[in-house]
C-alpha cells in the first residue's frame, strides 16, 4: 500500500463528501434532494448490475425486474399486509436474492447474447406479472401509502434529509462492498470469469457457481435499491419494474464506468442530472439526449470513472504498489469483445 | 509411486475416436512426455486428465482418488494444473494479477471476509501475494510483474502461464507444448525451467513436438497415433521402436502446430 | 372451428409481419453480431415514411412502400455508419446502449415531424373473403403473400447474387471472408440497409390494419428479439419458423387461454426454449 | 507527479459537485417573477400517451392565454399566468418528482397531473411537505377517496357512467356482454365496474379479452374471439383512435350489436378515424360540440385557430380549460397566488364567479368536499342505430 493519497482515493473522497454535504447546500430544495435520494436508490441497484456485468461480464437485462420485485415486496408488505418497513425491506432483500439465485440457475445455462435476451425476457415477464396480476399487485393502479422506515431512536425518516442520509448510508455500503470484493480474491475470481471463462476454469475457478453467486448478489442489490425506492416514493406503479428501467441503469453504469467502484454513483447521478436538465425541452429533449448517449458510448466507451482511472494509472509510475492496486494501463486499446479489465476504483 | 493412473481412457467425438483405450502411469517426481504426430490425440488426452472433457470410457485416478470426469475446478483443487498450447492469459491484467488468479483455488475467504476484512482474509491475501511472487521469481519474470500481460514478449507470456499454473500449488503440472514457437535458445531455458520444476517436487506431464527436447527431458514417454498408444517406455526404447519410426515418417513433417 | 380458422389466418398474417421484421434483425446479428435494439424504431419510421408518400405526396400504395423502403435503407446505412461502425469492436453492451440512444432520437424526431397523435393509413386493398367460414380481409392475405414473396426473393438474393453471397460468407466466417477480398464495411452497410428496408415493408403492410404512432415499434422490438432468439441468432430459417410460431402461439394463447397470457406468451416461450436449448432452435455453431 | 494526481482526482469530484450545483440551478431558470402565476403541469409529452398529454396541455394553455388577455388581478396586483410543463412519460414516480420541481423551483401553487398513478404519487407529496393544489385529470374515483385535501378532481367520475350506460343498452333484454377494453390502469377499473354492474342485473359476462391498445399489432384476433361468443353488447374503449379501429374491425367481422364505450374514447375523435356509421348503436360521453354553453362556439373556433384544424376538440381539452379558469378565479377570491389551502377553500365561491366565456362543456356547478368538480346536469350521448345522437341526463352517485 502506498502511503500517499492516490488520485482514485482523492476522487472517491470528494464524491463522498459532495454527497454527504449536498443536503446542507440544498436547504429548502427538496426537489433536488428528492432527485438525489431517488438517484441513490437507483445507484444501489446499479452496483448490483456492476457486480454481474461490470465484474463478471454477464449482461443481465432482468435487473429492472428484480428492482421491481424489491419495490413491490416493500410496497405491498407495508400496505396491504401492514408490516413495518424494516422487516419488509429484509424480506425484499432476501426475496430478490432467492429469486435471483433461482432465475440464475436457468438463465446461466445460456451465454452471451442469449443470456442478455433471455434475461430481458425474464425482466419482461416480471413486468407483465406486476402490471397484470391485479388481485395482488393492484396492477396499474399501483400501491400508495408505502411506509417510511420506522424511526430509530431520534431519527425520523419522514424528514427527507434523514431519508436521504439513510439511503446514502446503504449506497456507501454498496460501494464499499464493491470495493472490498473488487480487491479481494472474490473479485479476482469474477474478473477471471469475465476475461476468459476457459482460462478461469483451468486455474480452478468454479465458473458456474461463481456466476450464479454473482447473479444472486446482483439481485440482492437490486432488491435493496428497490425496497428503499418504494419508501422514498410512497407510491409505486409498474413502471418501477419496466424493461426501460433496466436500460436506464445500463446507461448509468456505462456512463460511469463498468467494473469500477465509483462508476455506478457517478454515472447514475450524471445521467439523471442530464435527464432533469433537459426536462425543459419537454418531448424534444430526446433529440439532444439520444445523440449524447450515442456519443458517450462511442467516445468514452469505458465510462467517466474508467477513463479517469486509466488516466491516473497511466501517470503513476510502476511503483511498489501491492498487486491489487495496480491500475490498468491499456487505455489506448480499442475495447475488445471481451470486456476490458478496469481496475480498482 | 504412481501419481496418476489412467486405464482404458477413451473419448469419441461424433464418430471420431480422438483418444482410444489409453493406459498411462505418471510417476511422482518424474517427467512423463506424450508425443505423437498431429491429430494423435495428445491435447485431447490432457483435456481429459484436467477435466475439460468428460471421457466416454475409462478411468483416471489421481493420488488413488477417482477423478474421472471431474470438472476442472475440482481437479485443480486436487492438484492437477495445466497450461495451454496457445498461450492463454488474462490479457488486460498485469502479470502479477494473472499469477494471483492462480491463487483463487487455494483461497478460502469469502465475500464476507473481504467485506469485513477479517484476519483470515488479510492473512490469506498476504500469503497469496507471497506465493504469487514466489512463482514469478521461480519462473524468473518477477521484473515484469506490473506489466500488462498482453504486452510482454512471447517467451515471458509463456513463463507467466507456467507461473500461473504453479501458483495453484499443483502436484502434477501438465504442460501442453510449452516451448512452441520459441527460439532454440529460449527452448533451452524452458528445458532448464522444467527441470527445476521437477526438482522442486512437482511432477510434470509434457506434450511436446520437439524430439530433442523430449528425449533429453523425459523419464518416460507415451507415443500416441490416431488416439491409440503405439509405444511407451524410456526415451531409449521409444526411439528405437519401429512402430514409432513408421508413424513419424508416415506422418511426414511434424514440426507444426496442431490440435494434437 | 370457424374461430380456429379465423385465428389461424390472423396468426399467419401476424407471422408474416413478424418474419419480415425479424429477418432484418437476424441478418444484422448474423453478419455484424449487433443486437440492434433500434430495429423497432426503424419499423416505426418505415411506417411514417410510407404514410408520408401515400397520404402527403399521394403516390400509390405499393410505390409508397417501395419509396419508403429506399429511404429507410438510406437511414439504415447512416445508422450503421454513424453509430455502429465506430462501435464495431465494442462489446454488445455498448451496441445496446447506443441503439437505445438512437431509439430515443428517432422517436423524438417522428413526434416532432408527425405529432404524437395516432395516424390512420388507408390501404387501397379492402374487403373480405370468406375462407372456410372465416372472414379474412384482403389486406391480411396480401400480408401473407408479400411475406412469402419477399422471403423467397431474399433467399434467392442470398444464394445467387454476389452481394447476397457476401453476406452469407461473412455470416459464416468473418475473418475468412475478409481474406478473399470482400469488404466487411460494404457488407455491413448493405445488411443494415436491407434490414431497414424489410422492416419498412413489414410496417407498410401492417399499418393499414393498425395505427401509426411514434411508439408503435416498441412492442414489436421486444417480440422480434424473442423470435430471433427462439430461432437461433443469425439463422434465417430460424427467424421464419420463429416468426410464425410465435405469432400463432400468441393468437392461439389469447384465444384459448387469456388475452393477458397472449401478451406474455412470446417471452414464456423463449424462457422455456432457452432453458432446454440454450442456443435456440436452429443454433449454428458460432465461432467467436 | 503530485499535481497530476490532484488533477485527476479533482476531476471526479468536479464532475460530481458540478452536477449537484447544476441540478440545483436547473429548473430555477424557468422560475417566476413576482408578477407571474405559474400553473404547473406534469404529463406524458413523449412516449405512447404523448397525444393525450398534449391535449391536456393544449387545454391549459388555451385557458391561460384567454385569462391573460382578460387580465388577472389578485389582491390588487396584476399578474401574467404562465404554464410550466414537464414530461413524465406516464410514469407515476417521474410525475411526483416533476411535481416537486414545479412546486419548489417554479413556485407553482397548482399542478396538473393527468393520470391516476401520477396523481397518487403526487398526493404522497402534497399530503406531506410540499404544498400545492393538485389538478387531477382522471375519472378514476379513487383519487378523491384517499381524503387528500388538496386534490381537485376535474372530469366526472367514471362510476357515474356505468349504471346509465348499462340501463340504456339493456332496454331490449340484451344479456351477453363482451369485454374488449384496454389493459391500462382505468381500463381495468372500468372493466371491473361494468362487469359487476352487468352481473348485478343478471346478465352474462363473457370472457375478458382486454388487450393493451398500445402494443397489440393486429386487433382482428381479440375481436374475433370476442365475437365468437356472440355478445349483445361489447364494452370497449381506450384512446379514441385504436377504439375506432377495433369498432371498425368488429363491424367488418359482421357484428351488429351495441358498444358501451369507456369515457376515454370520444365520439368526435372516432368519427375522424372510421366511417361514423360504424359507431351507430353506441353509448359514450357527450361530444363537446353538442354543448350549447355560452363559450362553446368560441372555444371550438379558438381551438381550430390556435391548436389544430385536423383534430376535433374534445372534453380532454375543455374540462381542463374550464378548471384553470376556476383555479385562477379562486386565487382572486382568496387573494393569494401561493397559498394552496386558501385557493382550494375559495373554489366553491369561485365556481359561480367565473366569466361565462369559460363555460364551454358542462361547466362545474359545485366542488364536493372530497374535491370533485361536478356539473349537476351531466349528460351522456347515445348514437342511435340511425346515426343520430341522443343526449341522456345521468345521476351522479354521492361522494
Amino acid at each position: 500500500m502506498t502511503t500517499n493519497v492516490s488520485p482514485q482515493r482523492l476522487g472517491t473522497l470528494l464524491v463522498a463528501l459532495a454527497l454527504l454535504l449536498a443536503p446542507l447546500a440544498l436547504t429548502g430544495q427538496d426537489y433536488v434532494l428528492r432527485v438525489l435520494t431517488v438517484g441513490a436508490t437507483y445507484a444501489i441497484a446499479v452496483y448490483g448490475m456492476n457486480m454481474i456485468l461490470g465484474l463478471t461480464g454477464q449482461l443481465s437485462l432482468a435487473h429492472g425486474g428484480f428492482f421491481g420485485i424489491g419495490v413491490y415486496l416493500v410496497g405491498l408488505l407495508t400496505t396491504d399486509y401492514d408490516w413495518a418497513f424494516w422487516p419488509a425491506l429484509l424480506v425484499a432483500v432476501v426475496g430478490t436474492t432467492v429469486v435471483g439465485y433461482v432465475a440464475g440457475v436457468v438463465a446461466l445455462r445460456t451465454r452471451e447474447e442469449y443470456f442478455a435476451i433471455f434475461t430481458m425476457a425474464m425482466g419482461f415477464i416480471i413486468f407483465l406479472v406486476i402490471s397484470r396480476w391485479e388481485s395482488v399487485t393492484h396492477a396499474h393502479s399501483g400501491v400508495s401509502g408505502v411506509k417510511y422506515p420506522e424511526s430509530l431512536g431520534l431519527l425520523d425518516f419522514s424528514d427527507p434529509m434523514l431519508m436521504y442520509y439513510l439511503v446514502l448510508l446503504f449506497l456507501l455500503g454498496a460501494g464499499y462492498v464493491t470495493y472490498a470484493v473488487r480487491r479481494s480474491g472474490v473479485g479476482r475470481t469474477l474478473i477471471a470469469i469475465r476475461t476468459s471463462e476457459d482460462l478461469a476454469r483451468s486455474v480452478g475457478v468454479n465458473v458456474g457457481l461463481n456466476k450464479q453467486l454473482a447473479f444472486a448478489a446482483s439481485s440482492t442489490f437490486a432488491g435493496l435499491g428497490g425496497g428503499l425506492f418504494a419508501a422514498v416514493q410512497g407510491f409505486v406503479g409498474p413502471s418501477a419494474a419496466s424493461v426501460d428501467l433496466t436500460f436506464e441503469m445500463l446507461m448509468f453504469i456505462l456512463v460511469g464506468g463498468m467494473g469500477t467502484v465509483m462508476g455506478p454513483v457517478v454515472g447514475t447521478f450524471l445521467v439523471l442530472f442530464l435527464f432533469e436538465f433537459f426536462q425543459d425541452f419537454e418531448a424534444y429533449r430526446f433529440i439532444v439526449v439520444g445523440p449524447i448517449i450515442v456519443a458517450l458510448v462511442i467516445f468514452a466507451p469505458r465510462g467517466i470513472v474508467g477513463y479517469l482511472n486509466a488516466f491516473a494509472g497511466h501517470r503513476r509510475s510502476r511503483g511498489p504498489a501491492g498487486g491489487n492496486e495496480t491500475g490498468n494501463r491499456s487505455e489506448n486499446r480499442v475495447p475488445d469483445t471481451t470486456t476490458e479489465a478496469k481496475e480498482t476504483l | 509411486m504412481t501419481l496418476l493412473e489412467v486405464r482404458g481412457l477413451g473419448k469419441h467425438f461424433a464418430g471420431l475416436h480422438a483418444v482410444d483405450d489409453v493406459d498411462l502411469d505418471i510417476s511422482a517426481g518424474e517427467i512423463t512426455a506424450i508425443i505423437g504426430p498431429n491429430g494423435a490425440g495428445k491435447s485431447t488426452l490432457f483435456n481429459l486428465l484436467a477435466g475439460f472433457y468428460r471421457p466416454t470410457s475409462g478411468t483416471v485416478r489421481f493420488k488413488d482418488r477417482d477423478v474421472t470426469g471431474m470438472s476442472p475446478h475440482r481437479t485443480v483443487a486436487h492438484g492437477i494444473a495445466r497450461t495451454f498450447q496457445t498461450t492463454n492469459l488474462f490479457e488486460d491484467a498485469t502479470v502479477l494479477e494473472n499469477v494471483l488468479s492462480g491463487r483463487i483455488v487455494r483461497s478460502h475467504s469469502t465475500v464476507f471476509d473481504a467485506v469485513l476484512r477479517s484476519p483470515r482474509h488479510r492473512r490469506e491475501e498476504r500469503r497469496n501475494l507471497d506465493r504469487a511472487m514466489d512463482a514469478l521469481e521461480f519462473t524468473a519474470i518477477a521484473d515484469y510483474r506490473d506489466e500488462i500481460a498482453s504486452r510482454v514478449p512471447q517467451e515471458v507470456q509463456k513463463r507467466v502461464s507456467i507461473a500461473l499454473a504453479l501458483a495453484t500449488d499443483p502436484e502434477l503440472l501438465l504442460l501442453d507444448e510449452p516451448a512452441a514457437g520459441l527460439t532454440e535458445e529460449e527452448t533451452g531455458g524452458f528445458a532448464q525451467l522444467i527441470r527445476s520444476i521437477v526438482a522442486s517436487g512437482v511432477t510434470v506431464g509434457l506434450v511436446e513436438h520437439r524430439m530433442s527436447m523430449v528425449m533429453s527431458l523425459a523419464d518416460h514417454i507415451l507415443v500416441l497415433d490416431h488416439g491409440k498408444e503405439i509405444a511407451s517406455g524410456t526415451p531409449e526404447t521409444v526411439r528405437t521402436d519401429p512402430q514409432v519410426i513408421e508413424a513419424y515418417l508416415g506422418a511426414g513433417h511434424h514440426e507444426q502446430e496442431g490440435t494434437g | 372451428m370457424t374461430l380456429f380458422i379465423q385465428q389461424l389466418f390472423d396468426g399467419l398474417a401476424l407471422g408474416g409481419v413478424y418474419c419480415l421484421a425479424a429477418i432484418g434483425l437476424t441478418l444484422v446479428f448474423g453478419v455484424l453480431r449487433i443486437p440492434n435494439l433500434a430495429h423497432g424504431t426503424l419499423y416505426m419510421l418505415g411506417a411514417y415514411v410510407t404514410y408520408f408518400f401515400l397520404v402527403t405526396v399521394g403516390v400509390p400504395y405499393v410505390a409508397a412502400i417501395g419509396l419508403a423502403a429506399v429511404v429507410l435503407a438510406v437511414i439504415g446505412v447512416l445508422l450503421e455508419r454513424l453509430v455502429f461502425h465506430p462501435l464495431r469492436n465494442a462489446p454488445h453492451t455498448h451496441h445496446m446502449i447506443a441503439a437505445v440512444g438512437a431509439m430515443f432520437f428517432f422517436q423524438a424526431v417522428a413526434q416532432a415531424l408527425w405529432g404524437a397523435d395516432f395516424r390512420r393509413m388507408e390501404s387501397p386493398i379492402s374487403g373480405n373473403v370468406t375462407i372456410l367460414g372465416a372472414q379474412v380481409s384482403w389486406q391480411r392475405i396480401v400480408i401473407v403473400v408479400t411475406a412469402v414473396l419477399v422471403l423467397g426473393l431474399l433467399t434467392w438474393f442470398i444464394k445467387r447474387s454476389i452481394h447476397g453471397q457476401t453476406i452469407e460468407a461473412i455470416e459464416q466466417d468473418r475473418t475468412g471472408s475478409s481474406l478473399v477480398g470482400i469488404s466487411p464495411s460494404r457488407v455491413s452497410m448493405l445488411t443494415f440497409g436491407l434490414a431497414a428496408a424489410l422492416a419498412t415493408v413489414a410496417a407498410g403492410l401492417v399499418a393499414p390494419i393498425n395505427l401509426l404512432s411514434p411508439t408503435m415499434g416498441d412492442a414489436l422490438s421486444l417480440k422480434v428479439f424473442a423470435i430471433i432468439i427462439l430461432g437461433g441468432l443469425g439463422s434465417l430459417p430460424g427467424a421464419i419458423v420463429g416468426g410464425f410460431t410465435l405469432a400463432l402461439a400468441e393468437v392461439m394463447t389469447s384465444t384459448y387461454v387469456s388475452a393477458a397470457a397472449g401478451e406474455g406468451i412470446a417471452f414464456v416461450v423463449i424462457v422455456i426454449v432457452l432453458a432446454i436449448r440454450p442456443t435456440g432452435l436452429f443454433a449454428k455453431a458460432v465461432q467467436r | 507527479m503530485a499535481p497530476t494526481r490532484i488533477r485527476s482526482g479533482t476531476a471526479v469530484a468536479a464532475v460530481c459537485t458540478g452536477l449537484l450545483l447544476a441540478t440545483s440551478a436547473c429548473g430555477g431558470a424557468g422560475g417566476s417573477g413576482s408578477d407571474t402565476i405559474v400553473i404547473g403541469y406534469s404529463g406524458p409529452l413523449s412516449g405512447g400517451a404523448a397525444a393525450y398529454g398534449q391535449n391536456i396541455q393544449d387545454g391549459l394553455q388555451l385557458a391561460i392565454d384567454d385569462l391573460n388577455e382578460r387580465g388577472v388581478t389578485v389582491d390588487g396586483e396584476e399578474y401574467q399566468v404562465e404554464l410550466a410543463s414537464l414530461d413524465d412519460q406516464y410514469a407515476p414516480n417521474t410525475a411526483a418528482t416533476n411535481a416537486q420541481r414545479l412546486a419548489e423551483q417554479d413556485d407553482a401553487a397548482v399542478i396538473y397531473v393527468p393520470h391516476a398513478g401520477g396523481i397518487q404519487a403526487a398526493q404522497e407529496l402534497n399530503s406531506n411537505r410540499t404544498e400545492f393544489l393538485l389538478g387531477a385529470y382522471s375519472s378514476d374515483p379513487k383519487i378523491v377517496e384517499q381524503g387528500n385535501e388538496l386534490t381537485m378532481m376535474i372530469p366526472p367520475s367514471f362510476k357515474s357512467y356505468v349504471a346509465p350506460f348499462v340501463d340504456k343498452l339493456t332496454q331490449d333484454g340484451e344479456s351477453r356482454l363482451g369485454l374488449l377494453g384496454t389493459a391500462s390502469e382505468y381500463g381495468q377499473e372500468w372493466t371491473k365496474l361494468v362487469t359487476d354492474e352487468w352481473r348485478g342485473r343478471g346478465g352474462q359476462v363473457l370472457s375478458d379479452n382486454s388487450i393493451d391498445y398500445g402494443t397489440v399489432s393486429d386487433f382482428a384476433g381479440p375481436v374475433s374471439r370476442t365475437l365468437a361468443e356472440n355478445p349483445d353488447v361489447i364494452f370497449l374503449g381506450g384512446p379514441s383512435q385504436p377504439t375506432a379501429v377495433i369498432i371498425e374491425e368488429a363491424r367488418r367481422q359482421g357484428y351488429d350489436g351495441s358498444f358501451l364505450l369507456m369515457d376515454q374514447a370520444k365520439f368526435e375523435e372516432m368519427e375522424e378515424f372510421t366511417d361514423p356509421e360504424n359507431l351507430n348503436d353506441a353509448i359514450g360521453v357527450k361530444p363537446v360540440r353538442a354543448y350549447d354553453d355560452p363559450g362553446t362556439d368560441d372555444i371550438l373556433d379558438l381551438y381550430a385557430e390556435k391548436v389544430t384544424e385536423e383534430q376535433p376538440l374534445t372534453s380532454e381539452v375543455t374540462l381542463n380549460y374550464q378548471s384553470v379558469a376556476i383555479v385562477v378565479e379562486a386565487m382572486q377570491q382568496a387573494g393569494s397566488i401561493d397559498d394552496a389551502t386558501a385557493i382550494r377553500d375559495a373554489i366553491p365561491d369561485a365556481i359561480g364567479e367565473v366569466d361565462d366565456h369559460f363555460h364551454v362543456s358542462g361547466f362545474p356547478t359545485e366542488i364536493t368536499d372530497a374535491g370533485h368538480l361536478r356539473n349537476a346536469d351531466l349528460e351522456v350521448a347515445y348514437r342511435t342505430p340511425e346515426g343520430e345522437y341522443e343526449h341522456l341526463p345521468i345521476e351522479q352517485p354521492d361522494e
